[in-house]
């Protein structure tokens, strides 16, 4: 009483104000543009597709189970088809859109193909609302190397999987 | 005095010129809010007034009360009975031309009397200070002052009766 | 210029709306405020302000389609909405959780649980009138528990991070022992922030006896959480139910007396400490094993493929809130019939015009603070 | 160096003698003295801004501004800017004569007082009689133009903040002249200069027992009188947006913000001159120690706002009546017996007194007092 | 220096329009603002006369501070008469309050 409560924590404030000088702890600032903390290897993102040699031929086979799955339903998938309108197992357009996306992550779980994961890029700001923030298969598509780069682990767990399957003969798989 | 005095009086004239002005404005101007605020100017200009008049003590005074206290419960009224504040509701009553002539018949008789008089003003004016001030309450008008606290005390305990919604 | 609004002037009252925009409203909140002088004659909630149909969202989407939609409920906590609804699915679905992933969510359900009071402590903190100060310094220690979550889910706030049956992803390698440092330095950090507040005696004079809810309004309301422990009712759904594995930690309730905002304050700050209690025994329990079983695997893999049998439930969970529940009816197809939200907050919020008359507009907002709501979950 | 400034105007004056006229050259001297403080006036109160900004910045662990400039010392500036070009917004329904005037009048008597500010030996604008009353008199000129502010604004909001500010200036007002009181009677002058006279040689007020109470007196109203937490009602944003200047932006607004933070600096040195020696004291020129000792006083106000939450209406008005006035009073009463006594005598018997003043009051105060609480669990 | 004269003038003119205040406003209020510029005025010849005529300073500003203490406890007073004449005749102008006119 009498105040001495009030005094204790002024001196509380104060011990914070001489430990902001000592102490990394007790200046938890992160200077943003200059400094910058290293992403979790989990950190989720926007989702982007993976290609292995060429972006002409993605991992995605146009299946849609994502675009289904998506919650916000931000993903849209026209499945490619060849000169004879025979559908092809590659996607013609893969568009999501980034303003609608909300990181959620099931894309990524429930892709059966591996062809789509969480991104770290985010400094993603556009100027425009809707249509610079549509991103087309051709922003989307990055390379495995990508993949590999911002989530070693996964990566490596992905590529054996992947490799163990390429081993065996591929079993048909029906039109 | 010295070389500046005159542009002390100058500065003694402009203040009074506000002073009238102010006073002007405040009793006929329509928005009474306005009116206080120009009340408020009337009473600052006097105090600088008092300050040139080498009576430091009186001004300082006039600030507080006049303009820290009276001024805040004038505007308090003005608050309180805002919707008598309309606009469109005339603010002076038909006696606004009979008070014009009572006041040109009282300056015509006022005035030259003030011009004819013989002042007999002194070689080196008065002042005084706080102290002497003190010294004068607490002596030769220790009873006035004592009446004078008095009445204050009763007007208080008045106001706050009188304000005070019955419950 | 009626003569009823000229009456007297002793009965004119003002009507002031605090919000939708207003520095303190956590949100897009609105109260109708009729004052009598500073004293509040009358207040009125307005809700709604942040609306987006998340019941009728979730019924047309599979069930783990919601489950990202649930960290917006109260996005302060997601991981404690992501428990009451995946607990609330496997009592549809039936499904068993193995023992590890009891084990983790129970660490992410605590870990919230001293987020969200932190957080609430700040903020009251600045309803009073302290310049931030509070708050900034829960940001501080939060950011190491959102840091921890990030690592393991991927996200910091919409962690998205239970499944049914299990959770997403076991831990990441280091989190148990981010755990273990918080265990060890939470305490202090609340000793320092009790010492910043609990004794000062503004923070004293301003919270205590004001915004009193009675035991019996409490009960009656259905008031539940800290707040109904604050009205000195010991009834903590962790307790009761003892749902997951929480009968296997030994852990206390804290009580209050008058129910006011101090009690509030301080039942929270109480509440933390025995979370660590709870934090501690889970880390140096937990088993190793799946995280999450293999039904609920494959229902993670294939969503549409996990369709409950047909029936009702009602899941819930002692959310650092009060208590989240989750009604749902499954018609045996991939998505569910019904879906029903109780949010805690919505339900305590009800009574705050009753615990608000009477006392000043400083005191509204203070009351309303230390309710303790998130308008994500008051609105839906 | 301690007659730096003083030798400075001199030498311009004796060089402006030798080919001006004499009341030529008084203007002049009048001239550099109002420069002087219209300079230092708002250059104190922007580099004040980035000041308590940085100050309160580390108090709660991040840097405060710097970006613009090294250390942020530009920031002042870019704020100046960016409050020029803001666009200047005028409520329809408001009184837009009042509205203008109350931001540019409350100015005035916040650089007025600066005229009656000792900064050292001889550096004094005007060395008033009544130094100490014109400073008090002035500072309750402010009560009115918030009030008009509030009032023209034709926000409720304003009008609240606005009918705060007035019970809280008026009633913080009778203490603050009242702590005053016991200076005066020592010294037996009004004039700011005679104050510090008197306490050459270590004979700083504040080292005697009703020096110690009235500076805390007179410090903790000023704190009240220039509205800064935790007395910041009139403003609070948490609860009244921002009080009497919610309908004011730009340049309007940041004349509000000047005469508060000029206000806060004035109120500093008022209290450091008439307790703590004004600008007495050993090595350092007089001017720097008044600097020394006003800025650690505003460090403690800024401290003050990064620390305490705000007392609630009444609370403030009873920490006024109840406590700080009566004590004052009693204050008065032991400086006269300090007075009357010898001086070892007298320090004893005006402690006692102080002691028994705060006794009393603490044990007449205790039934509105905050208790501290004891909290039980709820049993297994 | 000041001619006399013309003080004590502009110290009638300002006596004379809070005459006419007094006498042309139907607002109570204003009448009571009026009224203070009057006391003013008063007030102001009182310190005049103090320092150039042959009165004890002393005098003249004591009677000056019993003067604005007055007015204090008539503003307050009146003011306050003010408010209850408003609560109960709905109307502070002084034409309208007519309950002792028959």
């Amino acid at each position: 009483m009498f105040g001495f409560g009030v005094l204790k924590g002024m001196l509380v404030t104060i011990q914070n104000f001489f430990a902001s000088y000592f102490s990394k702890d007790h200046l938890t600032t992160v200077q943003y543009p200059e400094e910058r903390l290293s992403a979790k290897e989990r950190y989720r993102n926007f989702p982007f597709l993976v290609y292995d040699q060429a972006p002409e031929d993605p991992r995605c086979v146009a299946c849609d189970i994502c675009a289904k799955e998506c919650p916000p339903k931000c993903i849209t998938i026209v499945r490619d088809s060849d000169a004879e309108g025979k559908p092809l197992k590659r996607p013609k357009s893969f568009d999501i859109d980034y303003s609608i996306c909300m990181n959620c992550g099931i894309c990524e779980e429930v892709c059966p193909f591996d062809a789509i994961f969480m991104d770290h890029e985010f400094e993603l700001a556009e100027y425009g609302r809707f249509e610079d923030l549509m991103y087309h298969k051709d922003r989307l598509l990055k390379p495995n190397d990508h993949f590999k780069k911002i989530r070693p682990t996964d990566a490596t767990r992905i590529d054996a999987k992947l490799a163990a399957k390429t081993q065996k003969p591929a079993p048909p798989v029906g039109n | 005095m010295n070389s500046f005095a005159p542009l002390v009086s100058v500065v003694q004239y402009v203040l009074m010129f506000i002073v009238l002005g102010a006073a002007i404005v405040t009793v006929s101007i329509g928005n009474l809010f306005r009116a206080a605020i120009f009340l408020a100017f009337t009473l600052l200009g006097v105090a600088g007034l008092y300050f040139f008049l080498h009576a430091d003590f009186i001004a300082a005074m006039q600030i507080l009360i006049y303009v820290g206290a009276i001024m805040t419960l004038v505007i308090f009224a003005v608050m309180l009975t805002g919707k008598m504040q309309d606009p469109l509701v005339a603010q002076s009553n038909r006696q606004k031309i009979p008070a014009f002539i009572i006041l040109c018949g009282v300056s015509a008789f006022l005035i030259p009397t003030i011009l004819k008089a013989p002042w007999r003003t002194l070689a080196t004016p008065h002042a005084t200070t706080a102290a002497n001030l003190g010294r004068a309450l607490m002596g030769e008008f220790v009873f006035p002052f004592e009446i004078v606290s008095l009445v204050l005390l009763v007007a208080l305990i008045g106001a706050i009766a009188t304000a005070r919604s019955d419950e | 210029m009626t003569e009823e609004n000229l009456s007297t002037l002793a009965t004119q009252t003002l009507e002031v709306s605090l919000g939708p925009q207003h520095p303190s409203t956590h949100g897009v909140f609105r109260m109708n405020a009729t004052l009598d002088g500073e004293t509040i004659v009358k207040l009125k909630p307005v809700m709604g302000y942040l609306h987006r149909n998340h019941e009728k969202l979730a019924e047309d989407m599979t069930y783990l389609g919601s489950m990202p939609y649930t960290d917006r409920l109260d996005y302060i906590c997601s991981m404690t909405n992501n428990f009451a609804y995946a607990l609330a699915v496997e009592k549809l679905a039936g499904l068993e959780v193995p023992e590890r992933a009891e084990y983790i969510r129970i660490i992410m359900a605590e870990l919230t649980r001293l987020v969200n009071h932190t957080l609430l402590i700040g903020f009251l903190l600045n309803d009073l009138g302290a310049f931030f100060t509070p708050v900034l310094y829960a940001f501080r220690e939060r950011e190491k528990i959102l840091d921890l979550f990030e690592s393991v889910s991927g996200s910091r706030m919409m962690c998205n991070y239970f499944r049914f049956g299990g959770v997403k992803i076991d831990f990441s390698p280091g989190f148990l022992e981010g755990v273990k440092s918080i265990i060890q330095n939470y305490p202090k950090f609340l000793d320092e922030f009790e010492k910043l507040l609990s004794e000062n005696e503004i923070l004293m004079a301003r919270c205590q006896n004001v915004g009193v809810l009675s035991k019996e309004l409490a009960i009656s309301a259905g008031i539940s959480g800290p707040m109904l422990r604050a009205s000195g009712v010991p009834y903590d759904i962790r307790k009761v139910d003892g749902y997951s594995i929480y009968n296997r930690f030994n852990f206390r309730v804290p009580i209050g007396e008058v129910g006011d905002v101090y009690d509030r304050y301080y039942v929270r700050i109480l509440e933390m400490r025995e979370s660590i209690k709870i934090l501690a025994q889970a880390v140096k329990e937990i088993p190793e094993g799946p995280f999450i079983s293999p039904k609920g695997a494959a229902g993670a893999k294939a969503p549409r493929t996990f369709k409950p049998p047909k029936g009702q439930v009602y899941g819930r969970i002692e959310a650092p809130k009060g208590e989240l529940g989750f009604y749902l009816v499954s018609d045996g197809s991939p998505k569910p019939y019904r879906y029903h939200v109780r949010p805690p907050s919505f339900i305590n919020l009800t009574i705050l015009e009753d615990m608000c008359i009477g006392n000043k507009i400083a005191d509204a907002i203070v009351t309303l603070g230390s309710v303790d709501i998130v308008l994500g979950e008051v609105d839906r | 160096m301690d007659q730096l400034f003083v030798n400075l105007k001199h030498s311009i004056l004796i060089f402006a003698g030798n080919f001006l006229p004499e009341w030529a050259v008084i203007l002049i001297s009048i001239l550099i003295s109002v420069t002087a403080i219209a300079v230092f006036g708002p250059v104190t109160m922007m580099y004040l801004t980035l000041l308590e900004r940085k100050f309160v910045g580390r108090i709660q662990n991040r840097f405060g501004p710097n970006r613009v400039g090294k250390w942020g010392l530009l920031q002042p500036l870019a704020d100046g800017v960016k409050m020029l070009t803001k666009e200047d917004i005028v409520p329809k329904g408001a009184d837009h004569f009042a509205h203008f005037l109350a931001p540019v009048a409350i100015v005035i008597p916040a650089l007025l007082v600066f005229a009656v500010v000792p900064f050292g030996r001889n550096m004094v604008a005007v060395d008033l009689s009544i130094g100490i009353l014109f400073f008090l008199a002035l500072s309750s000129t402010t009560t009115i133009w918030i009030f008009v502010a509030a009032w023209a604004s034709r926000n409720k909001f304003s009008l609240l903040g606005g009918l705060r500010s007035v019970a809280q200036m008026v009633s913080y007002e009778i203490p603050m002249v009242l702590s005053v009181v016991p200076v005066l009677m020592v010294v037996g002058s009004f004039s700011t200069v005679a104050i510090v006279e008197a306490q050459s040689g270590w004979n700083w007020f504040v080292l005697t027992p009703w020096g110690l109470i009235g500076f805390v007196l007179f410090f903790l109203t000023g704190v009240a009188e220039v509205n800064r937490t935790p007395f910041d009602l009139p403003e609070g944003e948490s609860e009244i947006v921002a009080g009497f200047h919610t309908e004011y932006s730009g340049m309007k607004f940041a004349l509000f913000y000047m005469a508060e933070f000029m206000n806060s600096f004035t109120i500093s040195a008022i209290v450091s001159t008439v307790y703590l020696g004004g600008w007495q004291g050993p090595w350092l020129p007089g001017w720097l120690w008044l600097l020394i000792k006003s800025y650690a006083l505003i460090l403690v106000m800024m401290w003050f706002r990064g620390t305490l939450p705000r007392f609630r209406v009444d609370q403030l008005m009873g920490f006024a009546w109840k406590f700080l006035l009566p004590l004052a009073l009693l204050n008065i009463f032991a400086a006269g017996v300090w007075l009357a006594f010898a001086r070892p005598v007298n320090y004893l018997l005006s402690a006692i007194i102080v002691a028994l003043a705060l006794f009393i009051l603490y044990f007449a105060n205790r039934p509105d007092m905050p208790k501290k609480r004891v909290y039980r669990y709820a049993v297994e | 220096m000041m001619s006399i004269n013309h003080f004590l003038i502009f110290t009638t003119l300002l006596f004379l329009i809070g005459l006419y205040g007094a006498l042309s406003r139907r607002n109570m209020i204003g009448i009571l603002m009026s009224i203070e510029i009057m006391l003013n005025a008063v007030n102001l010849n009182f310190i005049f006369f103090s320092r150039f005529l042959d009165v004890p300073a002393e005098t003249a500003q004591v009677f000056a501070i019993f003067v604005i203490v007055l007015a204090a406890a008539t503003a307050a007073v009146g003011l306050a008469i003010v408010l209850q004449i408003y609560r109960n005749q709905k109307t502070i102008y002084t034409d309208e309050i007519d309950l002792l006119k028959w």
